[in-house]
């Protein structure tokens, strides 16, 4: 299934967040979006996921979704948004109680997710419980549960320690390469970028447009390898000239109030 | 300086972290006690006017010899049972739906605010007027007491219900009757515990001003009798009873807490 | 010399208005300050917390738990529900009318409203009780706090007698709101009120005592001169314009609801012993309160009654 | 399915962000007074029960009118203010040392819940005794019901500063003085704001009780005596006067919190 | 001034975080100390800087503090650690204000640390109108204003986003190489240690001990360099190899309660 955004734009009162975007991700494309802060990236996303009404422009998706999907676009939270008063279990099962699954149907895919994201032995452990990395692989379970087609993901992994981040990873590309799920992916991180992404799509500062985009042709899983390291580190250093000034200008803008 | 030396560096962390102290409570109320008796039994303080720990402890002792310390706490958790268990459903209901809906609020926020000050024995000659002399009447001022800090808890115990868990609930496509049951009610529940709290205290205090309305039997009126006939160690006693009936909810909303909440 | 006395703006309280205002106090020397206080229980509390020397106001059982704590003592008589003149009444709702209650030999059983248990209100049904033979039973009695809650609440219907100062009672009865059925003095005649200061001022500053009672005693008399001889005396209607003033009511309600004063101010002593007796009998009193105590005879000569 | 056709993503998000509207309290108001009005009107409300507005703003005119209104609201505010300064100061201090000290914390604590649920007016024949009749008792009544609740909330905010301020204020030399004045204190103070806000509440609620002690003029005295008269439409004249000095006291803590507080 | 942990062993309770630690670092130098989440670490930095009494061992320092020293020992904290309710001029002259200093002085000292963290237009406004980049430059200005013979840093940028963290690493790196202060700073990210530390120490998972050191000999201005690229990828490759199992077990572990 892909994502189509066609001449998105959105205003929180009088200011401008987004002014004009388009962009489309393929079905089975990573595409990372990066841009300096509050440049209108969650914005988009929220736009994107049906969760925010756009000011202009439409979102559509077009092909066939997945087997059993129940929910063709899902996010990951930054933030996990776990509810903390539900075990693991409890927070996978959420979003399969609303439809009309045997139990069975549903303890399988369960245990599936859980499988998957390596938490079975946690299934009943409450998230308070959990380190952040354990909480985002909860997080991923849930949204693995319902099949996604498209995975929108705002800085899923940001809110981790840098090992943290690292290991999991590593289990989202696994994940990804098994599920061929399309995903549009924001980060602030251009490791995670130039790791992860099939596309990168740099946005300017506020209001949002795209500046640029710069497709990364190695297979992912070769980029580790240490005969890219020189290419990668080129890649990034790309990268980091695209947004380098308008990050400075951004990180030094002042709230009034 | 001699560069040789080392200094061993000097602690400058520690404090301000109060530690707890199990014996300190018991102490002091020991000690409290043991001062008050000792200023009593020197005639520091007159009987009359500040009767001692034991005298205290001997009008309690009476009273719950006699039968009556029974009857009168019967009465009064009858009344505060029920005015509790109305004011505080009656107020949740409300708070929730000013939590959860915009014109609910709207109109609650500033009508609530207006009525939540007056005081409760004021209106006592209109209770007489709309419920009589007889048991709905001091049902209803503990009611009406419970009530309004019941919905301020409610509907500020569903504002503070992270708005990222119901975004959360949206774009798993929940319906909104489940993101209330599953989201939004749960996660009002320790605002709304809280609330209860408060609102259980209030019902202590309001017994007094319930039971000012033709009671022969209630904690509330047996503190209006002593203190009527000036019996200040029996009105004492009453005082004491009320205090501890405090700290008994008190533990016992704690452990229902601790079950309803573990997941924190 | 400067002195106070709490008491509330009652008619039972006459003979401090007048004494007041006819200027017997200031014929012997004293400087007068009135304290109104909101309840009867005030009264007696206000001279144990120092806040006044001098006390009138009605007997109550908190009074005695007072004064058998040393905190007061009777020096002289205030107003007394005497056989042949009127004062308190017993009214019943409209609604227990209606279903037979119309003598004063049928209370019992039926809801009686009180401003407070020990009240002089809960004595009288008390007294009665005892003389015609029944028992206040559980249940029966109900505190209300106020004299306006319990005028409320027979004219509600909510109780079904209650006892009323005159005016209010012929008030109501003319009104419709309840009937009146009889007078408390023509059942239950007893002491009602008394003038009480503390047993440190009577043993430190005895002169002063003994001239207040003096006073008072010219008051009394002024009074009993005016409105218990039979017919009116020629000051009548200056002193109910002075009584009228303090009460804050007019000199026709005045007029309606005189209690009876003792021309020289005694007491009924062994009534007084009575009371006490049924208070303590009642659990109202502390067993300890020693009648002999709450009572000082030296100031007043003749009392009446006098136990053996 | 076919695989060319787009379709748009629908929308799943909004609400539960009760959005304000400004005109819908007064409308509110509005209608819940007419309604009143109209239901007295039409002979539904008795009006010995539930005198109608309009009766009620006639109280509250010949009340202002007639020059007592001012007498009752300068007593009353005379008593507030006093008790409430005093039982505040006392509270705050109380609270601070009990925040900051463990000790005074292990003590507090168990005696502040003991004697907090105590309702003040049962203690009036005491407070009449201790204080005498005069100011001293009210200003008493009002005092204590004001100390507990600013206890608690002082030890609140101290409890509630943020530990790592306090490190960082150590790991840079500080004296232990110098870290209460300029991290401990005012890290509390928005908590301390805010028990001001209860705590002025309470006393407000607590002026008819302090008020039942002989008191000639005062709001609460109004109330009780229009309320002991069954004078229904001027006890509610009364109310209306405590219910609006409430709001007043509420803006008033609002613009000094939000001055104080401006950098949040 | 160099710094000197010996011995160093602490427990909380029944739990043993720390079990045996000896570490120097020598003056001038930069130590980066890495190690699995919940090993140690900060506690290891707290017990350095006299916040905490050790168990056991010996914390001490030798040499001259730089001249005008207020507080040779000084922190930079993770999460900032800014009095909300004073302006960023107020935050960096908190340090001061218990000091004998005349007013210009402070005033010099103060405008000498904001212009060094580019802060100078920023002195009267409060911390919540700043960026999260721009608030860890008041914590460095306050640390600088001391002027410190050893800075502590403990995670001093993981709060900070990706884009953020690259901008502060690089006025960090500029700061050291002007004062020429000793520094022992605790991180999780690899490319952090990488950059900033003369010699990387390893600790190893609860109870922490120090399992291994690296020392990195590029001069740290050239380790961006393109040549070196495939170096600094092969260093953080081993650094991750040393850490990598750890890391794994610390992340799951359950809290009880
Ligand atoms: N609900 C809102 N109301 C008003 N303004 C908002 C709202 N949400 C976001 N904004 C503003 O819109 C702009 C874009 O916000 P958005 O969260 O999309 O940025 P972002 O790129 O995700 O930033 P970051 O990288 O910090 O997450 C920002 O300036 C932000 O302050
Ligand atoms: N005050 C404390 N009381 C009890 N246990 C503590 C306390 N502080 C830390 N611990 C425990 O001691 C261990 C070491 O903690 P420390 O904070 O030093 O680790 P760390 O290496 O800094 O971890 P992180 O990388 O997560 O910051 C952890 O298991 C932690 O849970
Ligand atoms: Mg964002
Ligand atoms: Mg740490």
């Amino acid at each position: 299934m892909d994502l189509r955004l066609s001449g998105i734009a959105h205003r929180y009162g009088d200011l401008t967040a987004i002014e004009r975007v388009d962009l489309t991700v393929g079905s089975g494309e990573t595409v990372v979006l990066i841009g300096p802060s509050g440049c209108g990236k969650s914005t988009l996303l929220g736009i994107a996921g049906g969760l925010l009404a756009p000011g202009a422009g439409r979102v559509e998706t077009a092909g066939a979704a997945p087997a059993g999907c129940l929910n063709p676009l899902t996010y990951v939270f930054q933030d996990f948004a776990l509810l903390p008063w539900r075990t693991v279990e409890g927070n996978v099962a959420l979003a399969l109680e609303h439809h009309p699954l045997t139990a069975s149907e549903r303890a399988e895919r369960v245990d599936a997710a859980l499988a998957l994201t390596g938490l079975r032995e946690f299934a009943l452990v409450y998230p308070k419980q959990l380190s952040g990395g354990m909480r985002q692989r909860v997080g991923l379970a849930r949204a693995v549960v319902v099949r996604p087609a498209i995975l929108l993901l705002d800085e899923p992994l940001s809110a981790l320690d840098a090992q943290t981040r690292e290991l999991l990873m590593a289990d989202l590309l696994a994940i990804w390469e098994r599920e061929r799920t399309t995903a549009l992916y924001v980060t602030h991180n251009l490791a995670e970028a130039a790791r992860l992404g099939d596309r990168v799509v740099v946005m300017s500062r506020r209001p949002g447009r795209i500046k640029d985009t710069l497709a990364i042709d190695l297979p992912r899983g070769a980029r580790e390898r240490p005969e890219h390291a020189a290419a990668m580190a080129d890649l990034q250093a790309r990268l980091w000239r695209l947004i380098e000034d308008e990050a400075r200008v951004a990180e030094r803008e002042v709230a009034d109030g | 300086m001699a560069e040789s030396a080392p200094r061993p560096v000097a602690f400058r962390g520690g404090g301000f972290q109060p530690s707890p102290r199990r014996w300190a409570p018991w102490l002091a109320f020991a000690a409290i006690l043991g001062l008050w008796q000792a200023a009593s039994a020197a005639g520091m303080l007159p009987s009359l006017f500040m009767p001692s720990p034991v005298e205290i402890g001997r009008a309690l002792g009476s009273l719950a010899a006699s039968g009556d310390l029974g009857r009168h706490l019967g009465a009064s958790l009858y009344r505060i049972g029920l005015g509790w268990t109305l004011g505080a459903a009656a107020g949740l209901a409300v708070g929730l739906a000013m939590g959860l809906w915009s014109m609910a609020r709207a109109v609650g926020i500033p009508v609530v605010s207006a009525l939540f000050p007056i005081p409760k024995i004021a209106l006592l000659p209109l209770f007489i007027l709309w419920f009589g002399i007889g048991e709905p009447s001091k049902v209803a001022t503990i009611a009406l007491g419970t009530f309004f800090p019941t919905v301020v808890s409610a509907f500020g115990a569903v504002d503070n219900v992270p708005r990222n868990l119901i975004r959360m609930a949206q774009s798993f496509g929940l319906p909104v009757a489940e993101i209330v049951r599953k989201v939004v009610l749960p996660g009002a529940l320790p605002g709304v515990l809280s609330g209860f709290r408060i609102s259980a205290s209030i019902a202590l205090i309001l017994v007094v001003a319930a039971e000012m309305i033709g009671a022969e039997f209630g904690v509330g009126a047996y503190i209006l009798l002593t203190g009527n006939l000036m019996q200040i160690d029996r009105l004492l006693a009453g005082v004491v009873v009320l205090s501890l009936l405090g700290l008994a909810i008190g533990a016992i909303l704690g452990r229902v807490e601790a079950w309803l909440l573990r997941w924190r | 010399t400067k002195t106070s006395i709490a008491l509330l703006p009652l008619t039972s309280s006459a003979p401090v208005f007048v004494g007041v205002d006819r200027g017997h106090f200031k014929a012997e020397g004293l400087e007068v300050e009135l304290k109104f206080m909101q309840s009867a229980a005030a009264v007696p509390t206000a001279i144990a917390s120092g806040d006044a020397d001098f006390g009138v106001t009605g007997l109550t059982g908190g009074f005695y738990n007072l004064a058998g704590k040393g905190a007061v003592r009777i020096v002289a008589s205030q107003a007394r529900e005497e056989t042949g003149f009127r004062f308190n009444a017993f009214i019943v709702s409209n609604k227990a009318y209606a279903e037979g209650l119309t003598r004063v030999d049928q209370f019992k059983g039926r809801s009686i409203g009180l401003t407070t248990i020990g009240s002089t209100f809960h004595y009288v049904f008390g007294r009665l009780a005892e003389k015609q033979g029944w028992q206040l039973e559980q249940g029966q009695l109900r505190a209300l706090q106020t004299v306006p809650a319990m005028l409320a609440a027979v004219k509600g219907g909510q109780v079904d007698v209650i006892q009323a100062p005159p005016p209010t009672g012929i008030a109501i009865d003319k009104a419709g709101e309840g009937k009146l059925i009889g007078w408390v003095a023509d059942h239950v005649p007893w002491q009602l009120g008394a003038l009480f200061t503390a047993p440190k001022t009577i043993a430190e500053r005895r002169p002063l005592v003994e001239r207040f009672v003096r006073a008072y005693q010219k008051a009394a008399a002024e009074y009993d001169a005016n409105f218990q001889k039979g017919a009116p005396g020629k000051d009548a209607d200056a002193l109910l314009e002075i009584i009228a003033k303090h009460t804050k009511s007019i000199p026709e309600a005045v007029k309606a609801g005189l209690p009876y004063i003792d021309p020289m101010a005694r007491l009924r002593v062994q009534d007084i012993y009575d009371q006490i007796a049924w208070n303590k009998a009642n659990k109202l009193v502390d067993a300890a309160v020693d009648a002999k105590t709450v009572v000082d005879l030296s100031f007043v000569a003749g009392h009446l009654d006098l136990p053996r």
